[in-house]
C-alpha cells in the first residue's frame, strides 16, 4: 500500500464536509474465521471504503482469547493506519493498546461489541437492547398465535453482556399487558457452541412438555435449535425465532421450522462503521452528541450519547423475503 | 553378645500366599551369611522386610538386642541397613553419581547439593570396586552388569552396619565377582554383617561363614559353611536329589543354520563372524560389557547394525526386522526378563503363546481353546509354578517368570535358539532342567547360541566357546580345549587361542 | 531325558485356567456393569421426575447425541489400549466435517456413500500422519498429537477462512440421514455407531492383530521382542482412530447442518473423559470399546438429564468431573478386589 | 584368579568424569539453545520486517503476554518432571481469577499482597486435591486432573453464575500492576515470572528434594526403594503447580480487568505445548523450568509476530503445531546423538 498519501490523515481540519481519499481503514473483528464478521467487513466495510476511495484491510486473530487482539492493534498502530475499526473481544484487555494507538494518531471506532468508552472515539451500535427485545417478542408472539403459552430463551454464554442485556429487556417486554399470555419458563445457555446449543434445545423440550416457543438471540443457537426442531417430532408445533443469518436459516425457513427471525444487516453495520470511520478521520465529526454525517446508501446518521451511532431496528426475515439476501 | 540383627518368628503373606512362615535368622558382626533357596522360596521377601519395604505380619526384628520397627525404606537406611535389590533400581535420567547418592547427597552451604563432593566420593567407590564408569554419565544405556555394579557402589556408600545383597552376582562375570568378594570381605573385617543371596554354590561356599536354607517360606537350617556339603544343601532346598548338573549329551553336528558375517555396529562391536550348526550348543563368553548381548540383539533384528550380514539356512535376513527373524526360525530369550521378556499385566497363558499368535489362529481369529491348551503343555514341561495360567504373569516369582520367557520361545520350535544368560536368577533344580532342555533341543537338531557369564555353565554345556573381548570376537575354542584358563585369557584380550 | 522325567514326577502345575479366567472376566464385566448401572440409575431417576425423558423422541435424541462421541471413543480406545493417546481427534473431526460441506458445495449431487468414504479417507490420512510420527519418530503420542491438534485445526481455519456452510448447501437426503430414525427411536446415525462398536469390539478380542494392541500397551519392548510389528500396529491404530474421527466428522455435518472451522473444537478432552469413565486404562493394556461407548452415552445423558432434573446447568461440568473421579474410585476398588481374589485362590491351592 | 589380577593392571578409571558431564550438559544446553535460537530468529526476522517490533511498547506487550503462560509452564514442569501432568491449571487459574475479583468486590481496599496470597492459597488448595488423589489413590494424574479440570471449572461456573466482574470493581493500583512497566520495557508482572522461574530453577537443580522429583519421574518404584517419600513429593509438586496457577489467576485479573467464569478456559493444552516445546520430557525425568519458560515466550511471540510478518492469521495455530513437531524432531536428533556419544565413549575405552 501507498505510504505517502496518508501522512495528513490523522490531523483533520475542523468542519470538513467530504471524506478524504486514501484513508487507511482497517477492520479488526473479534475473530476472522467467523461468517458474521466476514460479511460485515468484507461485504459492508470494504464496499464503503472503496466508495470513498480509502484503503481497506481486514486482520485479526483466529480465536477469541481476551488478549488475542492486542498484538494486532500494536501492529496496526505501527503501520500508522488512520482508523482501526474494532469489535472488542474483551472490554478492558485491549484498552491499553487502543489508547497507545490513539496517541500515535489513529482513530478508533468500535462496532458490534464495545470497549470502555474511554478507549475509543466512536461506537457503532447495531441495535439497542430495547429494539432487539421488542422484535424478538413480537416475532415469537406472532408465530405462536393469540393463545400464547410457555416460551424459553436459548442464549449464548451466561456471561455475555449483550445477551444478558437483551434478556433483561425481553423480560421487561413480557411484563407488558399485551404479552400477558406468554410465559417465560427457562433461560438456558448454549455457549455459542453447536453441540451444546443443540443439547440445550433438546433439554428444553424434554423438560417442558407445554413449551410453545423458543427465542435464541444468537446466530449459533438459533441455527442449532432450528436443526434440532426440523428433525424432531416438534417441528411446526414448537415455534422458534431469534437472531440469525439468512444463509444459515434458509433451509429451516423453507421447510417451515421457522416462520421468521431477525437480524440487523451485518453488511450495513460494517458499511456504516466504515463511513463513520471516514467521517471521523476527515474531521466531519468528532464524536460529540449531535454530530451528523452521511453514510452513502444508508443516508444520514446522528451521533448519540456516549459517542454512539445506532444502525437502526433489526430486520425481520421470512419465507417471502429471505431469498433476496445472501450473507 | 547378642547378634547384630535378629529376626524372630517372622511371617509374611501376600493375601493368602505365605511367602514367609515363622522364619528365624540372626546376623552376627563380622560375618558373611549366605541365604539359599529355590525360586519363590521367599528370599527376596525376607530382603524386603529387612529393607523396610514390607512390614512383617508377625514376628520381630531386633537390632543390637533392642526391637527395631521399620516403617519404610528410609527408616531401614537410618538403622544402618543397606540393600542391593535383585532387580536393579536405577534412575535412567540421572547421572551415575546421583543415582548412588539420591536422597542423601552431600550438602554444602544453604543445604545446597555439593556436586563436587558427590562426584569425588563416587570416584572413590568405583576405585574400590575397580569399576570404570564415568560418574557423570546418565544411567540410561548401562548394561545390566554395569547397573548391578552401580547398585553395589550405592550399597557401599552407606557405610552400613548391615549389607544385604540379593543375587548381586547374577549379572556379573568372574572379575567383577572376585572384586565384589574382596569388598564384602573388607566390610566384614570392618565389623559389618553381610547377608548374601545367590544361586551359585561356589560363591556361597567361597564367601560365607554360615548358610541358611529356606524352602517354601520356611526356615530349614542354618549351618557353619564347613559343616555342610553342596549335596546336603541342595537336598534341603528342593527336598530331593538332583541327578546331574550339566546333562550335556554329545550331539551330531549337522549343517550350518546361522551364519554371521562381518557384523559391525559402530561403538559396540565390530567384524563379528561365526557360524552355528544344527545340533551344537555354542557359548558366547566374555567379560561384562564385551558386547555379547548387543551382538545377538542385532542378529535377531532388535537393533540395527552398520555392516555385515546375517544368514539363516543360507538365506539373508533383512536387518532390523524381528518378525522376519522369527519366521526364519530364530528365537531370542533376552537377559532382562522384566523389561523385555514379559508382558506383565497379561496372563501367563497369553505370554506363553505371544510369539505364536499366527500359528494358533485361524484367518487371524484367535480362539481361546487352542491358546490355553498349548500354554498348559508348555507350562507343564518347564514346571512353571503359577497359580492359574490366566493370572497376570507379574504375580510369579522371578525364577518362574524366567521360565515363562524360556517356555515362550521354546514353544516356537525354533531352528536357531539364542539365549542370553538363560539361568540368571534360576535355582539349582530349574537350572539343571533348563540345561537338560537346551541339551535336548540340540539333540533334536536345533542350533543353540548361549550367552553366559557363568564359566562352569559355559564349560559344562558348550560344544564350542566363542569369546568376545571389547566388541571383538577373540577366540573360537572347541569343547575339548576349552578350560577356565583359555577362556579367561581370551576374555581379557590376552590369549589368541585360535 | 532322565533329569526331566525325574522332575516330571512332581505333581505338574495344575492349570485350572477356567476358574481364574472366570474371575478376571467377571471383574471386567463388573466394571462395565457398574457404568451401565450408573447410566440406568440416571435414566430411571430422570424419567421419574419427568416421564417425557423416556419418550421415543427423547430416546432418539439421546442416542443421536451420543453417536458422535461414541464413535470417537471407540477410535480413542483402540489407540489408548496400545499405550498411546490421540488428542487430535477433535481437529480431524472438524476438518472432515468442513470437507464434507465443501464437497457438497462443489457438487451437490454426490451420493452419500461417496461423501462418507471421502471423510473416512481424509481422517485416515490425518491418522496416518499421527501414526507415522509416533511409530517412526518414537515420540510420545501425547506430544505428537498435541502438535497435530494445532496443525490440523490450523489447516481447517485457513481452508474455511471465514466461511460457513449451511444446511441449505447440503442435500436434503444427507441432512435427513442426520435426523431421522428407523423403528421409532433408533436414529440412523446410531446405527453407524453400533456397527463401528461391534466390529471394533470383535476385532480387538478375536483377532490376533487386535490382541497385539493389548500386548503392546502392556509392555512395548516385550511385544517387540515377541515379533509383534509394534510400529505397524501402532500406525494402524492411529489410522483407525483418524478414520473414525473422519466418519464422525461426516456425521457431524449431517447432524448439525451448520459448518464452520470450529466444529469439534475442544472435543478431545470429552472423548478421553468418556474412555476413562468407560474403564479403559489410560496407560494401555486393558479396557474395552464397549465400556468406552457406554461411557460416551453416560456423559451425553448427563448433559441431557441435568436440565430435566432441574439442576443448575452451571453444575453440568462439575458433574462430568465428579463422574470421572467416581470412575477412578470404582476402578481402584475393583482392581483391589481382583488382586485379593486372585491371591486368595493361589493361597488356597498352596495351603 | 590370575586373569583377574591381570585385569587390574589396566589403568584405573581415568578422570573422564568431566568429559561425561560435558557431553550430557552440552546436550541440554544445545536443547535449550535451540529454542532460544528459534526465538531469536523469529524476533530478528520480524524486527527486520517491521523495526517497531522491537520498540519498548512492543517488548513490554510481549513480556506481558508471556508472563502468565510462563508461570503456568514453570508449575507444569515441576509436575511433568515427576512423571505426572496437571490438566487442571486452566480451571484453577479461572477460579483464582474470579476469587480475586470477588474479594475486591467484597472489600475494595484489600492490600494487593493479601489478594496475591489468597489467590496462591486457593490454587494450592486445588493442587492439594489433585496431589492427594494422585498420591493416595495412585491413579494416573492425567485422569485425576482431567476430572478436576471439569470439577474446578464447574465450581467456577456455578459461583460466577452469569456474573462478570469489571475493571471498575477493582482498585486502580491493582490494575496498574497489571499494565505498567519499570525500566521502560519490563512490566511488573514479568518480574513475578522471573522470580518464580529463578526460585524454581534453583530449587530443582540445587536441592535434594528437587532432585527427588527427577528421580521419581525417572523410575518411581526405584525412588520408593531409595527411601524417597514419593507420595509426599508428588503431592508437593501438585500443590506448587496449583499455587502457581493461583498466582497466575491473580495476575490474570490484574492484567485483563474483566473476569467471568471462562478465564483460562482451554489453557491447559497451551501450557503443555510450552513445556514440550521447552524440551521437558513428557514422561518425566528430564527437562528444566528455563526451557519451559522460553517455550512459553516463544509460543506467545509467534502469536504476536505472525500478524507483523503479514502471515494469514489463520495459520497461527498451524505454526504452533509445527513448532511442537519441530521441537520433537530436535529432541529426537539430540537424544540419538547423546546415546551414540555415550556408546562411543565406552567403545573408545576398548578400541
Ligand atoms: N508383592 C507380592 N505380591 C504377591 N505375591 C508376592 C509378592 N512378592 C512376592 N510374592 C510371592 O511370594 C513368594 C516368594 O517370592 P520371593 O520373591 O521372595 O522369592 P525368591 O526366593 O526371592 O525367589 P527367586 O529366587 O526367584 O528370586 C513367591 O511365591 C512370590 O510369587
Ligand atoms: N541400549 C543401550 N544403549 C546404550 N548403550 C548400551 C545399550 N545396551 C548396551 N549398551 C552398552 O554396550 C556395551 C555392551 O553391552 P552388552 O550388554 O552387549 O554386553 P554383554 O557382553 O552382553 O555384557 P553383559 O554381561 O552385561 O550382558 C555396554 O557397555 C553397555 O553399557
Ligand atoms: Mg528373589
Ligand atoms: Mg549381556
Amino acid at each position: 500500500t501507498d505510504e505517502g498519501t496518508t501522512g495528513g490523515g490523522a490531523a483533520p481540519s475542523a468542519g470538513a464536509t467530504t471524506i478524504k481519499e486514501g484513508l487507511k481503514i482497517t477492520f479488526l473483528p473479534k475473530q476472522v474465521n467467523n461468517p458474521y464478521f466476514d460479511t460485515s467487513d468484507n461485504k459492508g466495510g470494504k464496499v464503503a471504503v472503496e466508495e470513498f476511495k480509502g484503503v481497506y484491510a481486514q486482520t485479526g486473530p483466529s480465536d477469541t482469547g481476551a488478549s488475542a487482539q492486542v498484538s494486532y492493534i500494536n501492529t496496526l498502530s505501527q503501520q500508522q493506519v488512520d482508523v482501526i475499526v474494532v469489535s472488542a473481544n474483551d472490554k478492558d484487555a485491549i484498552c491499553g493498546a487502543l489508547n497507545e494507538a490513539r496517541q500515535g494518531g489513529a482513530k478508533v471506532v468500535t462496532y458490534d461489541s464495545d470497549t470502555n468508552p474511554s478507549c475509543r472515539d466512536l461506537f457503532i451500535n447495531q441495535a439497542t437492547a430495547e429494539g432487539i427485545a421488542k422484535s424478538q417478542i413480537k416475532l415469537i408472539s406472532e408465530a405462536i398465535g393469540p393463545d400464547g403459552g410457555e416460551i424459553a430463551i436459548l442464549s449464548a454464554t451466561a456471561n455475555a453482556t449483550n445477551q444478558n442485556a437483551w434478556i433483561e429487556m425481553m423480560k421487561t417486554e413480557l411484563a407488558k399487558p399485551e404479552n400477558a399470555k406468554l410465559k417465560l419458563v427457562a433461560t438456558v445457555y448454549g455457549d455459542d457452541n453447536d453441540q451444546k446449543s443443540f443439547a440445550e434445545a433438546q433439554g428444553l423440550l424434554a423438560k417442558y412438555p407445554n413449551l410453545k416457543g423458543i427465542i435464541s438471540p444468537t446466530t449459533v443457537g438459533v441455527a442449532a435449535a432450528a436443526r434440532y426442531l426440523s428433525g424432531s417430532s416438534y417441528k411446526g408445533k414448537v415455534q422458534l425465532t431469534g437472531l440469525g443469518t439468512p444463509n444459515q436459516m434458509r433451509a429451516y425457513v423453507k421447510d417451515g421450522t421457522v416462520k421468521a427471525f431477525a437480524l440487523w444487516n451485518p453488511a450495513d453495520l460494517g458499511y456504516l462503521a466504515a463511513y463513520a470511520a471516514g467521517a471521523l478521520a476527515s474531521g466531519i465529526i468528532t464524536g460529540k452528541e449531535g454530530d451528523k454525517f452521511k453514510a452513502g446508501k444508508l443516508g444520514e446518521f446522528t451521533v448519540g450519547a456516549n459517542a454512539t451511532v445506532l444502525l437502526g431496528d433489526p430486520f425481520a426475515f421470512n419465507a417471502g423475503n429471505i431469498d433476496q439476501f445472501n450473507f | 553378645m547378642a547378634p547384630l540383627l535378629e529376626l524372630t518368628g517372622v511371617s509374611k503373606s501376600f493375601g493368602a500366599v505365605a511367602a514367609l512362615r515363622d522364619v528365624h535368622l540372626d546376623l552376627h558382626r563380622a560375618e558373611i551369611h549366605g541365604l539359599v533357596g529355590e525360586n519363590g522360596a521367599g528370599k527376596s521377601t525376607l530382603v524386603k522386610i529387612l529393607a523396610g519395604v514390607h512390614a512383617p505380619d508377625q514376628g520381630t526384628l531386633a537390632l543390637d538386642g533392642s526391637e527395631l520397627v521399620l516403617n519404610g525404606p528410609a527408616s531401614a537406611r537410618a538403622a544402618g541397613i543397606a540393600v542391593i535389590y535383585q532387580e536393579p533400581t536405577l534412575f535412567p535420567d540421572l547421572s551415575v553419581a546421583e543415582n548412588i547418592f539420591i536422597g542423601r547427597q552431600p550438602l554444602g552451604v544453604l543445604r545446597r547439593i555439593d556436586t563436587g563432593a558427590m562426584r569425588a566420593r563416587t570416584r572413590d567407590l568405583f576405585a574400590r570396586l575397580g569399576v570404570q564408569l564415568d560418574p557423570d554419565r546418565p544411567a540410561r544405556g548401562l548394561s545390566i552388569a554395569d547397573q548391578q555394579l552401580v547398585e553395589i557402589a550405592k550399597a557401599l556408600s552407606f557405610d552400613a552396619r548391615i549389607v544385604v545383597m540379593d543375587e548381586p552376582t547374577s549379572a556379573l562375570s568372574g572379575a567383577e565377582v572376585e572384586r565384589l568378594f574382596s569388598v564384602a570381605r573388607t566390610l566384614r573385617d570392618a565389623g559389618a554383617a553381610v547377608l548374601f543371596i545367590s544361586h551359585r554354590f561356589d560363591e556361597i561356599f567361597a564367601l560365607c561363614q554360615r548358610i541358611t536354607v529356606l524352602r517354601d517360606g520356611r526356615w530349614i537350617s542354618t549351618d557353619q559353611t564347613d559343616a555342610v556339603t553342596i549335596e546336603q544343601l541342595v537336598r534341603r532346598m528342593v527336598g530331593r536329589d538332583i541327578s546331574s548338573m550339566y546333562p550335556k549329551t554329545d550331539a551330531t553336528v549337522g549343517k550350518a543354520r546361522l551364519e554371521v558375517r562381518g557384523l559391525t555396529r559402530h561403538g559396540s562391536f565390530s567384524d563379528v563372524s561365526f557360524t552355528i550348526h544344527s545340533g551344537e550348543i555354542v557359548a558366547l563368553a566374555g567379560l561384562v560389557g564385551a558386547g555379547r548381548t548387543e551382538v545377538i540383539r542385532a542378529v535377531f533384528g532388535v537393533d540395527r547394525f552398520d555392516a555385515g550380514e546375517v544368514l539363516v539356512d543360507g538365506r539373508r535376513l533383512p536387518p532390523g526386522d524381528t518378525t522376519a527373524a522369527i519366521s526364519a526360525g530364530l528365537a531370542l530369550v533376552p537377559e532382562d526378563r522384566r523389561e523385555q521378556g514379559l508382558v506383565m499385566e497379561v496372563s501367563v497363558a497369553r505370554n506363553l503363546t505371544l510369539p505364536r499368535r499366527w500359528s494358533l489362529s485361524r484367518l487371524g481369529l484367535l480362539l481361546g481353546g487352542a491358546e490355553n491348551r498349548s500354554a498348559r503343555t508348555w507350562a507343564d514341561r518347564l514346571r512353571v509354578k503359577a497359580g492359574r495360567l490366566t493370572n497376570p504373569v507379574s504375580t510369579l516369582s522371578g525364577g518362574n517368570q524366567q521360565k515363562v520367557v524360556l517356555a515362550k520361545w521354546l514353544s516356537t520350535r525354533p531352528g536357531v535358539l539364542m539365549v542370553d544368560e538363560p539361568t540368571r536368577g534360576i535355582d539349582v533344580a530349574t537350572k539343571a532342567e533348563v540345561h537338560g532342555l537346551l541339551s535336548q533341543l540340540a539333540a533334536d537338531g536345533v542350533a543353540v547360541l548361549m550367552v553366559s557369564s557363568e564359566l562352569p555353565e559355559v564349560l559344562g554345556m558348550a560344544d564350542r566357546v566363542l569369546v568376545m573381548h571389547e566388541g571383538r570376537l577373540m577366540a573360537d575354542i572347541p569343547r575339548a580345549r576349552a578350560d577356565e584358563e583359555s577362556v579367561m585369557l581370551a576374555a581379557t584380550g590376552q590369549g589368541n587361542a585360535s | 531325558m532322565a533329569a526331566q522325567t525325574a522332575l516330571r514326577t512332581e505333581p505338574a502345575t495344575p492349570a485350572r485356567s477356567t476358574a481364574g479366567a472366570r474371575i478376571v472376566r467377571r471383574a471386567f464385566v463388573v466394571r462395565e456393569l457398574g457404568i451401565v448401572l450408573a447410566l440406568a440409575l440416571l435414566v430411571v431417576v430422570t424419567a421419574a421426575v419427568n416421564p417425557r425423558f423416556l419418550s421415543a423422541q427423547s430416546i432418539k435424541d439421546l442416542l443421536l447425541g451420543s453417536t458422535i462421541l461414541a464413535i470417537l471413543a471407540v477410535g480413542q480406545t483402540i489407540v489408548v489400549v496400545s499405550r498411546n493417546v490421540d488428542l487430535s481427534v477433535g481437529s480431524v473431526l472438524g476438518l472432515a466435517a468442513f470437507a464434507t460441506g465443501s464437497l457438497f458445495v462443489a457438487s451437490p449431487n454426490l451420493p452419500i456413500p461417496v461423501v462418507l468414504l471421502a471423510g473416512v479417507l481424509l481422517g485416515a490420512a490425518c491418522g496416518a500422519v499421527n501414526g507415522a510420527l509416533v511409530a517412526a519418530a518414537r515420540v510420545p503420542a501425547l506430544v505428537v498429537t498435541l502438535g497435530t491438534l494445532y496443525v490440523f485445526r490450523g489447516i481447517d481455519y485457513s481452508w474455511a477462512g471465514g466461511r460457513q456452510i449451511n444446511a441449505a448447501n447440503m442435500p436434503a437426503g444427507f441432512l435427513r440421514m442426520g435426523s431421522t430414525a428407523i423403528l421409532g427411536a433408533v436414529p440412523y446415525l446410531a446405527l453407524f455407531a453400533v456397527v463401528v462398536l461391534v466390529v471394533a469390539g470383535l476385532y480387538l478380542s478375536w483377532y490376533s492383530s487386535g490382541r497385539d494392541l493389548y500386548a503392546i500397551g502392556s509392555n512395548p519392548s516385550a511385544a517387540h521382542l515377541a515379533g509383534i510389528p509394534v510400529g505397524r500396529r501402532v500406525f494402524a491404530a492411529f489410522v483407525v482412530s483418524g478414520a473414525l474421527a473422519g466418519l464422525a466428522g461426516v456425521l457431524h455435518a449431517a447432524r448439525f447442518g451448520t459448518l464452520d472451522a470450529n466444529a469439534g473444537l475442544g472435543n478431545e478432552l470429552d472423548v478421553i473423559a468418556a474412555v476413562v469413565v468407560g474403564g479403559v486404562a489410560i496407560f494401555g493394556g486393558s479396557g474395552s470399546v464397549y465400556g468406552a461407548a457406554v461411557g460416551a452415552v453416560l456423559l451425553t445423558t448427563i448433559g441431557s438429564a441435568l436440565p430435566v432434573l432441574g439442576v443448575d446447568p452451571f453444575w453440568q461440568r462439575a458433574a462430568v468431573g465428579a463422574l470421572i473421579l467416581a470412575a477412578i474410585g470404582l476402578d481402584r476398588a475393583l482392581s483391589a478386589r481382583l488382586a485379593r481374589r486372585l491371591r486368595t485362590r493361589r493361597g488356597g491351592r498352596r495351603a
